[in-house]
């Protein structure tokens, strides 16, 4: 990191020039709105035990989506990815060994 | 600057910065991060004072058998704001203090990344301080204990607006944590002098860089376990109501994930300061620095893995009681390597014991006889036996009074001549230290016996025959011993800049040492740097007094006053001052109090603060009619800060 | 900036509400009761204390009227120039919109009177506004001899107050608005109704963006139009009340605790 | 000297203080929504008396309002696309319909929270309902926020004062935006879709 460091301060400056297009972006839009519908189906069809894994792969799916492209991380510096990813998987582990110690899951 | 206006482009509310002028003005509009940092010293050095007195207060109600001094009521409020005010108004702000003061001069800044998020840090932290104390005089102060336990500090236990001030008011003071650890968080990644690469810093902004990413992390906790009592005591929430089905550990449960990273928040800034103070004073590099970055890290990581050995006796069930156990004993780890690697500093050094040495040497000591007490408690079965007892209270105060308020002195000794050009007087020094270190292991000793003869925490009054007398009575005689030294250490404080008056400052590096601050003269100039070092090395200012001659000795090369910058540079662009910080902050408790007593307050409150900071948005970058308010649009951008924080 | 009548009522003002939390705490009122208007608490004998307080807010109305009228009275202007006799010409003032703001702000209050007290309240808070826009106007315009400085020195102490209220005021009445329309409609019509608005302005925003030649006067006129649809809807559906709503889930009871202290 | 102190400041990692900070806070927000996540999911099952999740979610609705949020993302993404084109007029258009877009969720949220009330759920009826309208509410008072600033832009817009040179300041109320968003994505399947109980 330490060497590294100095060197990124010319490159990142210019980063804004690669964006997408906003054809891109909306494109992305319509997979994020495809996803969601394909949601919401699962509400008026039943898919049995696979249900709640399906649910959770769209879910990180679109929350990928928005943040590595609305958000930028896919081009921006790697010290934001850092920084959300750190708070994103704190929270996971701390939150699930929280519900953990309260036999959530055994209840379903 | 009416002529200058007929560009395109209209400024919307373009307030004047104010000028400062000298006195107290200068003071409530600072931004400079040396000032604020002053300010939250003095301040939490206030209440450092008001919860010693509160201690004092408890230690005279037991100190004999049935005590008469507190009834039980007071002396519940009493204790719960000991608690409070020692952790969150004075250990966190003076941590603050330093943070604020050394952390731009030790990467070789001029500032912090936003002045006026730091300013606005310091007022909500007071307005917060201000707030948790009216409450005395205000119905009540809080009494359900620091740590809040639901449902003990719902409306049916505790039908004061106590805790209500308490969960408003930490509340505040979190706020301003938060915004503070942002704001040193940019500041450390981003404004680092030129070669200062992240493993070149001090260990004190190192271990500040950890504390302040545990505080990003943490407040969001406690401010959600906070918003919940509110909610419940307020609007009548059902968060804590066992009737309805919910579970009170809930509030525990959230309350340690953050709170015993606060242990580490409350901690680790004082191992960063004797850090540097060993060094110095044993004339040798620090051993293992990596070790030391490492195992800080490594202790800010793994704090957040251990949260449920504060709950070993709540039933929490024996898989989660085993684990934790095990994390438990796992984060000893980190912090003995810490313990071993100041001694290995310390071996075979020429050692000066100064005050601040021995401060510093008072922390390992005690420190070790606090973790070692904390390990008997990660043994769960042990710690069953222990919880709600005075053995806890003598463990955790060898950890927070031995851990945290020796190393804060030892800053003090320290850095005092870097701060206000003239030293603390060494003789008083060490008559304080030891009046200290007797008075702290008489008060604190003694309960690890009273804790394991059974003696219960947090109980008014005790009855004669069970054996407590004697223990209590040491107990109590020791609490004012240590009263006795911190008033040597206003005296000393009094004294000496009584003997500075007059006098020329203190030379520019009394105690020979490694770290770039020194390299500014004392007291810190206003701009910091007449010219920001280039760095090369870690322990920068020690590389450039000292080299090494041709058989590999190391020799002086440089006396300080050549290293030394004389603080002479003029026109260095300063950010300047600003009102908004203030009335924000203002406005806060006034939203609080309206939370309370009436909905109509928080009007004029909320006001305030979406007024000011709006203001704030559109506050020029400079003093229009300063000296230096002429500069170009790149950097403007470079210095406004965004609407949104 | 002030004239001394306005320090004068103002002085009254404040010793009047002195007076009355004074008299509230003595005549039994409780800690906090006075100071609030008597929320949370009682205000003690409620005779004195109101009397008190009403002089307050007519000395207080006094004082805002005496500094916002000063301009017709030649003395006061005199005053505040620091001359024996009022000037000849006075400096131009610019359009203002307040007095038919505060005009229809009266109305609207009228209005409340017959139809609902919320109604009223509004009215009453674009009079409040009013006032204080008059009032910082005027005090602006008597500043310097420089309209446009003066002009500045408004904004800069009203911006930051007008920005976020008005923006916050601007989308909680369309918020408002969609939601009375959302309750009035059926289950269903609710999805129908959030669907089409939320598929119109999607749709509308698309069309404009690839139109850049679009005249600036049209596109004002549509947002003002779909504005004022969006409210006159929100009011006719409030007005027609919501639909029927059917309790679920078990026996639900209002037995709640009473936390309220 | 002065000239040298007064000239730009790069910083270490070439990035502005303000995105850097707008992140550190995302990442803080990370815990403040976990935790109010994890105490909703603790308490989905203690509704008491009252109305069960399952009884009373309007799932139909609310896949509306959550796509108008969703959707709400891409007109911010592409406000800040055309400000750093330099298409001031496309920008504020944008800015403008992602403001009406979120006033449209709020409307949809405050239009739930009375039909659940109406429906015999109120804030105290169970912890469930506290759980619920507090996760909501945090977030509805976030995504009003975010109203507030981009109507903030927007006004700054209108007045001249919203160049491409600030496009960082459009970026950084971006960020907020989607985060809020993002944390939407996540309060829609777990706590909407999910199989929830019912009385």
């Amino acid at each position: 990191m330490n060497t590294s460091e100095t060197a990124v301060t010319t490159e990142a400056a210019h980063d804004d020039h690669d964006h997408p297009s906003d054809a891109k972006y909306i494109q992305i839009a319509l997979l994020l709105g495809i996803i969601t519908a394909a949601e919401v189906a699962t509400y008026f069809v039943d898919i049995g035990v696979a249900l709640i894994p399906v649910l959770m792969i769209m879910m990180v799916v679109k929350f990928f989506y928005v943040a590595s492209w609305f958000m930028h991380l896919r081009f921006d510096s790697p010290l934001f990815t850092k920084f959300f990813v750190a708070g994103l998987i704190l929270a996971t582990t701390v939150y699930l060994v929280f519900l953990t110690v309260f036999e959530f899951w055994s209840k379903g | 600057m009416t002529d200058t206006a007929v560009e395109t482009t209209r400024p919307i509310g373009v307030y004047t910065r104010p000028k400062g002028g000298g006195g107290w003005r200068d003071w409530v509009t600072t931004v400079d991060h040396k000032k604020i940092g002053i300010l939250y010293g003095a301040t939490a050095l206030v209440f450092f004072v008001v919860g010693g007195c509160e201690a004092l207060l408890i230690r005279l109600q037991l100190a004999t058998p049935n005590g008469t001094i507190l009834g039980a009521d007071t002396y519940n409020q009493v204790f719960t704001m000991h608690g409070v005010t020692m952790i969150f108004l004075a250990a966190m702000p003076l941590a603050a203090a330093f943070g604020n003061y050394l952390i731009p001069l030790q990467i070789g800044a001029r500032d912090v990344a936003f002045p006026r998020l730091n300013a606005l840090s310091f007022w909500v932290f007071l307005a917060g301080a201000i707030f948790l104390n009216l409450s005395w005089v205000l119905g009540g102060a809080p009494d359900g204990g620091w740590f809040g336990y639901a449902p003990n500090s719902g409306i049916i236990y505790s039908p004061s607006v106590g805790m209500d001030f308490y969960a408003i008011g930490l509340q505040i003071t979190g706020i301003a944590s938060l915004v503070s650890a942002i704001n040193l968080t940019v500041t450390i990644l981003n404004m680092r002098a030129p070669g200062m690469t992240l493993f070149k810093m001090p260990v004190f902004t190192w271990m500040m860089l950890v504390v302040q990413l545990l505080l990003v992390f943490a407040m969001p906790v406690i401010a959600v376990a906070l918003f919940l009592l509110i909610f419940s005591r307020q609007f009548g929430a059902n968060f804590f109501n066992t009737e309805m089905g919910a579970d009170p550990l809930l509030w525990q449960h959230l309350f340690w994930i953050f709170g015993h990273p606060e242990v580490y928040i409350l901690i680790l800034p004082s191992f960063g300061i004797i850090s540097e103070v060993i060094p110095t004073f044993s004339r040798k590099p620090i051993f293992g620095y990596e070790f030391m970055v490492f195992s800080g890290i490594a202790i800010g990581f793994m704090g957040w893995g251990v949260w449920a050995h504060h709950m070993f006796a709540s039933g929490i069930g024996p898989l989660s009681v085993a684990a934790f156990s095990l994390s438990t004993m796992f984060i000893a780890v980190p912090t003995g390597v810490k313990i071993l690697n100041w001694l290995a500093t310390m071996w075979g050094g020429k050692i000066k014991f100064t005050a601040a040495m021995l401060f510093a040497v008072g922390v390992i000591s005690m420190f070790t006889i606090g973790g070692l007490s904390g390990v008997t408690h990660a043994m769960s079965p042990a710690d069953t036996q222990q919880t709600d007892t005075y053995y806890v209270v003598a463990h955790f105060h060898y950890v927070i009074f031995g851990g945290i308020i020796f190393g804060l002195f030892s800053g003090f000794y320290f850095w005092w001549p870097k701060v206000f050009g003239h030293m603390l007087s060494e003789k008083l020094g060490k008559i304080n230290f030891w009046v200290m270190l007797v008075g702290f292991n008489m008060t604190f000793g003694p309960m690890h016996t009273l804790g394991l003869q059974g003696m219960s925490r947090r109980i008014d009054t005790y009855s004669p025959g069970f054996g407590f007398e004697l223990w209590n009575m040491v107990a109590s005689i020791g609490s004012f011993i240590i009263a006795t030294s911190v008033l040597i250490f206003v005296i000393n404080v009094i004294v000496s800049a009584v003997k500075a008056k007059g006098q020329p400052h203190c030379g520019p590096d009394p105690w020979d040492a490694r770290s770039l601050e020194w390299m500014t003269p004392n007291p810190t100039p206003e701009h910091n740097f007449d010219e920001v070092p280039v760095v090369e090395s870690l322990d920068e200012f020690w590389h450039r007094k000292y080299g090494t001659d041709e058989e590999g000795r190391i020799v002086r090369v440089a006396t300080a006053e050549e290293v030394c910058q004389d603080g002479s540079a003029t026109g260095v662009h300063l950010p300047s001052p600003s009102y908004w910080p203030l009335v924000f902050s203002a406005g806060l408790p006034l939203v609080g109090l309206g939370l309370i007593f009436s909905l109509w307050l928080t009007i004029p409150g909320g006001i305030m603060m979406v007024g000011s900071l709006f203001a704030w948005v559109f506050e020029p970058v400079d003093d229009p009619d300063g000296p230096h308010g002429h500069h170009d649009d790149s950097e403007e951008t470079a210095t406004e800060e965004a609407p949104v924080v | 900036m002030l004239t001394k009548g306005t320090k004068f009522w103002l002085a009254l003002c404040l010793a009047a509400m002195v007076a009355a939390a004074f008299a509230g705490y003595t005549t039994g009122g409780d800690e906090t009761g006075p100071l609030t208007l008597g929320w949370k608490g009682a205000v003690g004998n409620h005779i004195v204390y109101g009397t008190l307080m009403m002089m307050s807010a007519a000395t207080g109305l006094l004082a805002m009227l005496a500094s916002a009228f000063r301009d017709a009275d030649a003395d006061a202007v005199a005053q505040l120039l620091e001359t024996e006799d009022a000037p000849d010409a006075q400096i131009k003032t610019g359009p203002s919109v307040w007095p038919v703001i505060g005009a229809a702000g009266f109305a609207v209050m009228m209005l409340g009177l017959v139809l609902h007290p919320a109604v009223f309240v509004a009215g009453l808070l674009i009079v409040v506004a009013m006032g204080i826009e008059w009032t910082m106007t005027n005090w602006s315009e008597k500043l310097t001899g420089d309209p446009v400085r003066n002009r500045e020195m408004r904004e800069n102490l009203l911006r930051p107050i007008e920005i976020p209220l008005l923006s916050l005021v601007g989308i909680g009445v369309l918020v408002l608005a969609v939601s009375r329309i959302l309750l009035a409609s059926s289950v269903n019509g609710a999805v129908i109704v959030a669907t089409v608005v939320g598929v119109g302005i999607f749709a509308l925003a698309f069309f404009v963006s690839t139109r850049p030649t679009l005249p600036r006067a049209l596109l004002q006129g549509v947002l003002a139009l779909g504005f004022v649809a969006i409210i006159v809807g929100g009011i006719v559906a409030a007005a027609n009340g919501e639909r029927e709503f059917h309790q679920k889930g078990g026996t639900s009871n209002d037995t709640l605790v009473e936390t309220d202290h | 000297m002065s000239e040298a102190a007064t000239t730009e400041h790069p910083t270490n990692t070439g990035i502005s203080h303000n995105k850097l900070a707008m992140w550190v806070f995302l990442g803080s927000e990370c815990l403040l929504f976990g935790a109010l996540i994890s105490t909703y999911l603790l308490y989905r099952n203690e509704f008491h008396t009252g109305p069960a999740p399952g009884d009373i979610f309007d799932i139909p609705f609310t896949s509306v309002s959550s796509f108008v949020l969703l959707m709400s993302s891409l007109t911010m993404v592409l406000a800040l696309s055309a400000l750093k084109r330099g298409d001031i007029r496309n920008n504020r258009l944008w800015l403008l319909t992602t403001a009406l877009l979120g006033a449209l969720f709020i409307g949809g949220q405050v239009y739930e929270f009375t039909s659940f009330v109406r429906e015999g759920l109120g804030f105290t009826t169970s912890p469930f309902s506290s759980a619920f309208f507090t996760l909501t509410g945090f977030h509805g008072i976030h995504v009003s926020l975010g109203i507030v600033m981009l109507m903030s832009l927007l006004i700054s817009s209108l007045r001249g004062n919203l160049k491409e040179k600030n496009s960082e300041t459009v970026e950084i109320v971006g960020l907020y935006w989607h985060f809020v968003d993002v944390v939407w994505i996540f309060i829609f399947t777990v706590i909407y879709l999910v199989p929830n109980p019912t009385s």
